[in-house]
């Protein structure tokens, strides 16, 4: 075994590298990401996702005749519906 | 009657050993944690059922032959379990609220002081009689700090096998035990208005930059740090088959079946090293303090680091927030958001504590790999 | 020329042998069986090809390099895979009806007498010449009595590997043949009187009892059994995951995708095990004609102990529910219902009949670690 | 080999020692469920589960003037609803 | 200082040598192909990301003790992932089409001329100086132009196990290139008005037939050519569960979840032999010339003899179906399907080219199994 | 290493023997295919799916009185309650 006081420098030295390296590690990571990715980010868009909208278009139009009541009952029977053929 | 005292000489009532019920008991109360406190459920229901089975007089789980040492040998030991793990929970990363806010990272940086303080507490302990660990066992402690599981049981089972089931206890009882041991912390450490402190809404973040960002991170492990190349590279092989959206179906895999079979197995095998020999001596009750030591000062010095962010930045940052620095995810993220609502009713933290929250992850992941290259023989 | 020998020489046709033929067309066999048949499907599917791949003449499947040649040493020689499976039916098992009524055991001990009274059986065997069983061999084919696939299979794998391929066979086939071999001999000890009776409603069991229940027979295993700790452990540690209510993943994953894997690998290996040398002798017929003693003498046993105990309880017993003592989950108790329904078209004994159902399972794990304990090197 | 004699004595007490073992193994069991799970589990009843009664208290509620051939309707219409909205 | 020193020569920049950062960049590349190309991701995304790793220095993936070690050995070096996904295949694949126009099966036959006159021609690249491939080496190869992955990788760890990498990647780059490689060849071989056949619609195919199928490939394999019967055997166990109804679960699971698993493990250790002295050589360019050779040969070779059967048949065959031959599943059908409809909307090929595109799965695995009989040691 | 010229002849016979074993090994299964499984099949034919028919008999019959406004508002309904109650 080394002596406690050895094994003190090397607990200590390990200590301070260690949270240097990390600092290092995960700092050049922040730069990275500013300086690289984000920059990059802008020419990469992401597509846009036009099959999303479509549906929420089409969803009201045949709803403006309905009574708000006729909806209720309908999301009553729709529950009633789903508890009984629920498997 | 030679048969009858064939048939008693095999019962375990002729064969227990007290150290035997002990552990046993200890299995118990981690089921009771697990299942009544809802303690980490997911490891320790197979760890606590673990530690009950290795300690069975003349069944023999553990030893050659047994079911327990095929799963220790094949999975802990070899390291494959705890990297497939970490390719599950990649899997189920989204780095999104840190790569929208990257300053974050120092943050998880900060907490890893948690994990080197405890290096130097587990080398002042041997000042104690009792107590000798090399600096191999004392990084494989430290590494309780970093509050991340399987990076915990990576770590042990190549620095200190010996005391992998001590320190896998202890870590998942605290990661477990986050939401009690925060909060006083971070409300010692911060004022009523620290708290009250709302944050800029996060900006959205492409796709783009959620594939390269694994990438980036792999990269830099690469060229820094090979040493924590298998645990950082399955985690980004895990999060890049989850962000690159052509491989849907691995990557449900991987988040799912994969690691629940591999969580099963994995707790089984660490509690396959909860013998008597092993846990009931000084040096277990030295590594659960320890482990306490270290989540403290993780989280503390997080919230500091985070006040420190405060004064200099532009853009408001509550200090509560570094408090996720140390992982645990997403436990710490939602402490921090539970404590800020708790001083301003309209504060919600929840995605600004996800960045450091996973940013902690990396940082344990770098803490470890550092410790593999520094004490690793 | 030379090559077209060389072509001749690597086709099956130039290679094949007599018994290699045979036993194949019991692979076919035991296909026709699961597939037009629906006799244990899931695992007579994969064994009944096994059986054909193992005995193609130069493929080499079994040799060492051959697939099921791995399949077999990782995964039954260490008695793995029927552990798995063990723990998968362990988190499919509902153990409600057993703790509601817990005399129900008892059924599932008298049962057991099948397993004893073959184990006996297969040593009379030896009288005739030809056959030449140890204690060993009468153990592992006796165990098929117990009705229940991977105990037999875990305890042949142990006791007497060189029977394993014949006595898995018959094991499946009689559990596929429980609704043909049980319904006489149910009518034969009972008068129509006795098959009428209705059982008082079981009581509503809670979630601490299910989940106390399987840690107390692994107690109970532990002291009095510990070589029926493996079977029994991994069977409550199913149990445990399913009923406990916080590792619903882990428990999912018990009861599908792993144990489906392990159940084609199963299938295979044991279906490896079906050499000719191996399964083309009169010892074969031994075991099956002991099989079918087994079955038969369980299902007597049991009937007789639910009709004794009818005599001796306040509440009513329907004898039809002691053939379910031997198992065979949920086939045995299904055939209990049906046959009960012929006598008394109101009567519905299924729910009653689960409980010495899952009885019958812990009561042949019992028998297979006491024949471990007492027979085993 | 050992003689057949010896094998049949072996063989008897095993069925013997074996059976003696199952019961008395099962029968313990019998006594543990009723004298000690038993009564446990009534010091440990199940959580009441609220959520469940709640659900059914509000659906009756909008139902009222919903006459049964409107509810018909909409059963009709979520089946076909799910018949073409399945993938 | 030391500490410091010791600190950087654990770093990766430190010790990179140019090979292994060319591989690295190799494996990037591959993971682009697979991303933004969507090149048959889920094997190219484990497999690049396996090449980077293991040319990681220092890390040692690759060596003794690291994970993509044990995931080679245990299981590409047996051949078992190659033969699960190959069974996880046979559970997809829908034999329906082929059964109704047998016929089909010659069109899967010509296609194989692929493989056999590359064999010739990886021979005749010994001319050039720096080439040196053995009859072994050449088979490895030439199976590339059977577009079927896992029998490509499955023969190479036999035949040319120091090859695996670069085939892997040739044979997986040009089955994502189909689409690309296929059309030219077709339109150049075939004219307007043969395009524009028509074909009469297919019979349907009873539960019973497809049932059987499975087991007549199987006999046959068995008959006349035991060195395939790994591959085929494995595949029609699939297909066996797939149509037989009664084992759906595992069925299921084989072409879900296992396959998933087996696909990530199967990239990683293929990745695993991208390294810089395996990779980096001549042998690569001629192993990817001969790879687009094949590819091209055998989609010719399918287009002339379906020419050929046209002229010869009463009902008419598209000549384009040929093509499908190849296997590639199902891509080549589709590509047959897309050229089909460019010479006529209302001629949808589809499922009339998955008669040839399973039918050419077959005959890879028979010209396999061949290769293996005759230069296999 | 074995001379070129023999590897020649080694690769050419193989190749000759391997298309001759393919389209003899896939002709045979032709045949195969032609002569016993096709023949047999009509032996064996598929069981009649009759639970198959029941649900679409059942179906429209409540459906006749409703009017297609009724329809359309619960299609509407449906929809916006399923995107309500999805978790
Ligand atoms: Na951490
Ligand atoms: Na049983
Ligand atoms: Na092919």
């Amino acid at each position: 075994m080394e002596a406690l006081d050895q094994l003190f420098i090397e607990a200590g030295t390990l200590m301070l590298a260690g949270m240097v390296f990390v600092f290092a590690f995960l700092g050049l990571l922040v730069v990275i990401i500013n300086a690289v990715l984000t920059p990059l980010a802008s020419k990469f868009p992401d597509p846009v996702a036009q099959s999303v909208t479509r549906p929420t278009l089409k969803k009201p139009a045949p709803q403006q005749g309905v009574s708000p009541t006729v909806v209720a009952a309908i999301s009553a029977a729709v529950s009633q519906y789903r508890q009984k053929h629920k498997e | 009657m030679e048969q009858l005292n064939t048939l008693w000489m095999s019962t375990g009532l002729a064969n227990f050993e007290m150290g035997q019920v002990i552990m046993m008991l200890v299995g118990c109360g981690l089921l009771y944690l697990a299942i009544a406190r809802n303690f980490e459920p997911l490891l320790l229901v197979p760890m606590g059922f673990g530690a009950i089975l290795t300690n069975i007089p003349l069944a023999g789980f553990s030893e050659v032959g047994g079911l327990l040492h095929y799963v220790y040998y094949a999975g802990i030991d070899t390291g494959i379990f705890p990297l497939l793990i970490f390719m599950g929970v990649g899997a189920m990363t989204d780095f999104g609220a840190l790569i929208a806010n990257p300053k974050m990272l120092f943050l998880g940086a900060a907490a890893q002081f948690g994990i080197f303080a405890t290096l130097f507490g587990a080398i002042a302990l041997n000042a104690i009689p009792g107590f000798e660990f090399s600096l191999q066992d004392a990084s494989a402690i430290a590494i309780i700090g970093g509050a991340d599981g399987p990076t915990a049981i990576f770590l042990a089972s190549k620095l200190a096998p010996e005391l992998l089931g001590a320190i896998a206890v202890a870590a998942y009882s605290y990661m477990a035990l986050v939401p009690i041991i925060q909060p006083p912390i971070m409300k010692l450490f911060t004022n009523e208005e620290e708290r009250k402190i709302e944050m800029a809404q996060l900006r959205h973040v492409t796709k783009f930059e959620k594939v390269i960002f694994p990438l980036a991170v792999l990269l830099m492990a690469i060229f820094f740090l090979p040493s924590a190349a298998p645990l950082v590279g399955m985690f980004c092989l895990g999060n890049l088959m989850r962000e690159c959206g052509v491989v849907d179906r691995l990557s449900s895999t991987a988040q799912n079946e994969l690691i629940n079979i591999v969580t099963i197995f994995l707790g089984l095998g660490v509690g396959s090293k909860l013998s008597a020999e092993a846990f009931l001596n000084v040096e277990t009750l030295g590594i659960l303090a320890l482990g306490a030591v270290a989540f403290s000062i993780g989280t503390t010095s997080g919230v500091l680091m985070a006040k420190l962010m405060n004064k200099l930045s532009k853009d408001p940052i509550n200090p509560l927030i570094g408090a996720a620095g140390v992982s645990a995810v997403p436990m710490a993220a939602r402490v921090a958001n539970k404590v800020g609502l708790e001083a301003n009713p309209h504060n919600f933290l929840l995605m600004h504590a996800m960045g450091p929250n996973v940013a902690g992850v990396l940082g344990s992941a770098v803490a470890a790999g550092i410790l593999l290259a520094l004490v690793g023989s």
